[in-house]
């Protein structure tokens, strides 16, 4: 089976200048990342803000350019951005967004909303358009007295719906979800991860799910990849990293989930701060922070490699490249 | 007066409207010295609203009445100089976004030495060593030189520790920290919850913990109030409740919760969302998403009542006692060997 | 921050070049300055030689060139009606200009600012709709309907204030009040608008929950922070200095720029009022560059983003 | 087909009734009475050839500067015995069109040089931005006093150089809104469901930001009747014959102490329309916005 989305090595680099004395300096977004996504499947990607995960989602689908790699949507490369290829190209993928408020046009019904793509594309005459509208609303749980509504008349949960329904609308065969639940209530959020399971389900679409939730990625994700400061350091099918994480960093990210009822106490918890991504340390840019860090791990970048069952890992003591296994096993 | 009335914070049937209306229905709430407590809900609950208006920091147009007693003395209707006393000496406050909580325009040690100056009288040089050790205290390395920076220059997580140091100025006797990790990441937050914990090892002061997120609330609070529109719905130790939650609406919360461990289920939302507080429905507010409602539920309200084991509950149809809940029994368990 | 400063200041030495551009448009575009200087009834040899003598002849981008040399080596020509020199000319009515705008700019300041925080701090009392009411007059009653108002009632139906000239500090009174009562409107109400808009922040939440009099948190927490909008209103006013008087000036015959302005226009006294607009317009210029530089010393955030 | 008809029109008339008294409960006296002057200022520009009773240039020499009250001339006569009234209607209409067509003209050219430097960014915004700055750097007022007295003053030059006025803030007002738009928001999306350009544009950044610049439109026009009237005042804006409020305010000056009424008359029209503006433009701001109601 060919994959539905392929990256390979993407890298986004911005300039950012601090302070009126500081010089331009470079800010490696996305730096060497090769992702691949199977239709049907649910890739899940975590990380703290600032290690690039939404970047790396926009570059999936194309809005924000790869300064360097390439994405290839069902083996064809991506076109450029803004021509016509590239707007057509929008009918087989698709965001969803954290702030559904914001992504909703607030002078427009969501019905009208909901059959933008339909018009955009021209999927569908103008006569049945409403029935593909009441189609939509119906999938996503939105009752049809709702459709006359505007977004700021909506619950959040009612407004995330209505922006998953009009992602839907073309049909698309990936959908990028970047946090898409993690504006809403607990028993909200509940309502909309099974949606977005159901609606997968039934269509068979490929899903990339970016989130700081390292809770509702394990439920919804069938392959997760960590993110740090730009680059992938484990990559596995959920299961296995959620039950053994091997990268220091998603040990100590796997650990800091609170769990009702789980005391703090025995919890690995890691000193200090992600570095500034403009900054990023020499070697592993994790080793700072790292409590097995080694001194290759100060002069050497990890390659990710992949260490069994499926999994891929960039840290220099998984690979058995330090003296510290010993440590590693007693965290583990 | 400490002995005979251990309650450092009362409140009674604490009730707040903005423009008519009603989002806090008679609040019955009491922390005792030392003590953390945690408030859970989801966002317009009221549980922030409740300690705002317990110091008076809600906006003019907020109509608050009922009772607010700290040490006995009385702060609802109080005059703004006794409120002022009270403010960051016996209960200091810190919030949801530390980056906007904290003067853009002020050096962050000027900040600090303020809040010395009013609750201690400390100044000039023994006010800047005072800070400087709250620095410390609250884990910003290399103190000294970041005294005079300004908050931009901070990250999240570090400002909300300068929130912390400002709060623990004036030696409060309770910290009331409102979802003071939502906004940040998640190996932060550990770090964040963890001084918490700690600080409060080491002072002994109180803590009023307000979260929507269960975990957080679980790993630094003895004891939790779940609030649903407006009221309090449960109250137990946290021991209690998260082995055998009664109501129907903290039952609900506590399956919604995606799970890091066990099989990847479906999740068991709760249905419907949240009612607009000008549009409450009649008799109990969760009755209309409550698998569990009878008609009776839709017109009258419960009252909070004490509960044999000790908890406080408001339903009249709860969740049986000990069939259902071994699902969270075990998660309690497997959490507490942990 | 001298980078800061050389950024802002390139971008003041682009706008005064504009203006020298628009200056010299207008003054090609008006008319052909050879039958201005010497008339219609020159025959065509003299009007060729005037031609050669200024460089006429040449192409238009070095006469561009040369005008602008002019220009930065301090020469703005010379009057065509008294046969002066128009920066002289322009700089001889300076003081008279800033007699009224001066003390005008000060009240605006000591009233505007209080009355606008003041009402900001009092919501829905009698002040505060005093000021919205006064703001609302200060927009809508245009100064020269002010001015004759004021000269009516006082000088008119009064007598007790002159209407007219510049003999005396009392001839200054109506036109400088005519001048403040506007600019007190809008500051105040300006002022209103920040001061309302920061004591909703949450910094001054935290600053009430940290137990800080409310006084002190007006003073040391709030009124920093209202001070950056604030000063970008009354950058402008300063700014305005020379350039707000001239509807004023003209009703009371006050003989300061405005007046000079409208004199030379009505004579189409080209170097004159070339020199007006320069002169106004490098004082908005150096007041806006002022402004800059007290955002970046009000506000440290700007500090680091000020490249940008 | 008449009870119909009959039915149909007693549902209007409760519809009207409605409606009006939902008015009266939303809008305050005030705004009542702004819309009640500004449409009565646009019935008199429109029908100003009826209601004048006389020409405006026609002189009554017998009775020269008679004071207002006379039911021959209602607000009296000027110093050539013009009747005050009949130059007050046409000045209304003057003075309106200007306005009326400055302002369109400036909220047209400033939105899309606003919209075309949030659109392509790099060297277009730069150059809009120090068009801006040169817009402030220059007091208007100023602007157009060189303006005129070099080109002579012309109806349409004045409305071209009116048209000038403000139009930087509808410039940086729509430039701002856009690029919000486009970052993050409902336009970003919308161009991420594959919609071209000019459809983000029309059908979505226009209709978000109208309110906007409409609410700056109310400020503009007040504005560009202040800056026509005091230019006319001044001597350069409107020329005689033909005359405007601040034309007429000017000329009425010269007999202040004689008839006020000459001058206090256009003056008081000023100020009641621009206020009348004001108030209805502040209204209108929480009206045009769907989610405060």
């Amino acid at each position: 089976m060919t994959a539905l989305l392929e990256a390979e090595e993407l890298v986004r680099i911005y300039e950012v200048r601090r302070g009126i004395f500081g010089r331009p300096s470079p800010v490696r977004a996305v730096d060497g990342i090769s992702l691949a996504v199977m239709p049907g499947e649910t890739l899940g990607i975590v990380g703290e803000s600032g290690s690039g995960k939404s970047t790396l989602g926009r570059m999936l689908l194309g809005l924000d350019l790869a300064q360097a790699g390439e994405v290839r949507f069902a083996g064809s490369p991506m076109p450029r951005n803004g021509t016509a290829e590239w707007r057509a190209m929008r009918a087989k993928m698709q965001l969803v967004y954290q702030d559904p408020l914001a992504a909703l046009d607030r002078r427009l019904t969501i019905a009208a909303q909901i059959g933008e793509p339909l018009q955009i594309h021209r999927l569908v005459p103008r006569q049945y358009q409403a029935d593909r509208v009441a189609e939509l609303m119906e999938a996503v749980g939105l009752r049809s007295d709702q459709a006359g509504r505007f977004p700021h008349e909506l619950s959040g949960g009612q407004r995330q719906r209505a922006v998953i329904a009009r992602a839907l609308a073309s049909r698309p065969k990936l959908l990028v979800c970047d946090e898409p639940v993690s504006a809403l209530d607990v028993s909200i959020q509940a309502q909309v991860v099974n949606m977005l399971r159901d609606l997968q389900e039934r269509n068979g679409i490929g899903m990339v799910f970016i989130s700081h939730d390292l809770k509702v990625v394990r439920n919804i994700a069938d392959r997760v990849a960590v993110m740090y400061l730009g680059r992938i350091v484990e990559e596995a099918s959920s299961d296995v990293v959620f039950r053994s994480p091997q990268h220091p960093y998603t040990k100590a990210l796997v650990s800091s989930v609170p769990v009702p009822g789980k005391p703090l106490e025995g919890r690995m918890i890691l000193q200090g701060e992600p570095p500034n991504p403009a900054d990023r340390p020499s070697g592993c840019a994790f080793h700072p922070r790292c409590p097995v860090a080694q001194d290759i791990c100060r002069t050497s970048s990890p390659a990710l490699r992949r260490i069994g069952d499926g999994r891929t890992a960039a840290c220099h003591a998984v690979a058995g490249e330090t003296a510290s296994i010993e440590t590693m096993r007693r965290m583990a | 007066m400490g002995t005979t009335n251990p309650d450092l914070v009362e409140l009674r049937d604490l009730k707040v409207a903005f423009d008519g209306v009603q989002v806090l229905h008679g609040i019955d709430l009491t922390v005792a010295r030392g003590e953390a407590l945690g408030l859970v809900g989801e966002s317009g609950c009221g549980k922030s609203v409740t300690w705002l208006a317990a110091l008076g920091l809600l906006p003019g147009k907020a109509a608050v009445t009922g009772s607010i007693r700290v040490d006995g003395r009385q702060l609802c209707g109080a005059e703004r100089s006794d409120l002022e006393e009270v403010r960051g000496g016996r209960i200091a406050m810190i919030f949801q976004d530390p980056s906007s909580s904290l003067n853009p325009v002020l050096r962050i040690g000027r900040q600090i030495v303020e809040a010395l100056q009013i609750h201690r009288g400390l100044r000039g040089q023994a006010a800047r060593t005072e800070a400087l050790r709250l620095l410390d205290m609250v884990g910003i390395p290399d103190a000294p030189r970041r005294f005079d920076l300004y908050p931009h220059e901070f990250s999240g997580g570090q400002c909300q520790r300068l929130m912390i140091a400002m709060a623990l100025a004036g030696e409060p006797d309770l910290l009331v920290a409102d979802e003071p990790t939502t906004a940040l990441d998640a190996t932060i937050q550990a770090q964040i919850l963890d001084l918490l914990n700690a600080l409060r090892a080491e002072t002994g002061m109180a803590l009023v913990f307000i979260s929507h997120d269960l975990g957080a609330v679980s790993q630094v609070c003895e004891r939790v109030c779940v609030m649903y529109a407006g009221r309090i719905v449960e109250e137990g130790s946290v021991a209690q409740l998260f082995s055998q939650p009664r109501h129907p609406y903290t039952r609900g919360l506590f399956d919604a919760i995606p799970r890091i461990d066990g099989p990847r289920d479906r999740l068991i939302p709760i249905p419907g969302t949240v009612p607009n507080p000008k549009h409450l429905p009649a008799g109990c507010s969760f009755s209309p998403r409550c698998p569990y409602a009878v008609d009776a539920c839709g017109s009258t309200y419960p009252s909070l009542e004490f509960q044999g084991d000790g908890r406080r509950l408001a339903c009249m149809r709860p969740v049986p006692a000990v069939t259902t809940s071994g699902e969270a029994k075990r998660r309690i368990h497997e959490g507490l060997m942990a | 921050m001298i980078r800061f400063v050389l950024v802002r200041l390139l971008r003041a030495v682009i706008t005064i070049l504009a203006v020298v551009t628009f200056a010299f448009v207008v003054l090609r575009m008006s008319g052909d300055p050879a039958q201005v200087m010497l008339g219609p009834d020159v025959p065509q040899d003299a009007v060729d030689a005037f031609r050669r003598a200024w460089g006429l002849d040449q192409p238009l981008w070095i006469q561009y060139l040369a005008y602008l040399k002019s220009i930065f080596t301090g020469d703005f020509g010379v009057s065509m009606r008294d046969k002066a020199s128009a920066l002289q000319l322009v700089l001889e009515r300076v003081p008279a200009t800033l007699q009224l705008t001066l003390p005008a700019l000060i009240l605006k300041l000591m009233i505007g600012i209080p009355a606008g925080v003041y009402a900001a701090l009092h919501r829905q009392s009698f002040a505060d709709r005093g000021v919205i009411t006064l703001a609302i007059i200060g927009f809508t009653v245009p100064s020269f309907v002010m001015g004759l108002v004021l000269v009516l009632i006082f000088s008119v139906i009064l007598g007790v204030l002159p209407s007219g000239g510049q003999d005396t500090w009392v001839h200054g009174v109506l036109p400088t009040i005519t001048m403040s009562i506007g600019g007190i409107g809008i500051l105040a109400r300006f002022s209103r608008s920040a001061m309302i808009e920061v004591l909703g922040q949450p910094y001054i939440r935290t600053a009430s929950a940290k137990g800080l009099k409310w006084r002190d948190v007006i003073w040391s927490h709030a009124l920093p922070n209202a001070a950056v909008p604030i000063v970008t209103i009354v950058g402008f006013m300063v700014g305005s200095l020379i350039a707000g008087a001239v509807v004023v000036e003209s009703i009371f015959s006050w003989p300061g720029i405005g007046r000079l302005l409208i004199v030379s226009v009505s004579n189409r006294d080209l170097a004159v009022v070339q020199c007006i607009l320069l002169i106004i317009a490098a004082a908005m210029v150096m007041s806006n560059l002022v402004v800059d530089l007290l955002y970046g010393w009000l506000d440290p955030r700007l500090r680091s983003h000020a490249a940008h | 087909m008449a009870s119909v008809d009959m039915a149909e029109r007693s549902q209007l008339a409760g519809w009207l009734r409605g409606s009006i008294s939902s008015f009266r409960r939303k809008a305050p006296l005030s705004v009542a009475f702004g819309i009640f002057w500004l449409a009565a200022m646009v019935a008199i520009a429109l029908f100003a050839d009826y209601l004048r009773p006389y020409d405006i240039t026609a002189m009554d020499l017998t009775s020269r500067l008679s004071a207002p009250g006379a039911l021959r001339h209602l607000l009296g006569t000027d110093e050539l015995g013009r009747d005050v009234l009949s130059r007050l209607i046409q000045s209304v209409r003057v003075s309106l069109i200007i306005a009326f067509g400055a302002t369109v003209l400036s909220a047209v050219f400033g939105t899309a040089l606003g919209f075309a430097a949030a659109r392509f960014r790099g060297i277009v915004e730069h150059l809009v931005l120090a068009l801006a700055d040169f817009q402030a750097a220059l007091p208007f007022l100023i602007m157009s006093l060189a303006v005129l007295a070099f080109f002579g003053s012309s109806m349409v030059l004045l409305v071209c150089l009116m048209g000038f006025y403000g139009w930087e803030r509808y410039a940086r007002i729509a430039r701002g809104l856009a690029i919000s738009a486009g970052a993050q928001g409902y336009a970003a999306a919308v161009v991420q469901l594959g919609a071209t350009p000019a459809r983000v544009y029309l059908r979505h950044i226009l209709p978000n930001v109208a309110s906007t610049l409409i609410v700056s439109m109310t400020l503009t026009f007040p504005e560009i009747i202040l800056m026509e009237s005091g230019l006319s005042f001044l001597g350069l804006g409107v020329q005689p014959p033909e005359t405007s409020l601040g034309n007429m305010v000017g000329f009425g000056r010269e007999y202040l102490t004689r008839a006020p009424w000459i001058m206090l008359a256009p003056a008081a029209v000023i100020m009641l329309t621009t206020l009348s503006i004001s108030l209805v433009g502040d209204w209108l701001r929480d009206k045009l916005d769907p989610t405060v109601r």
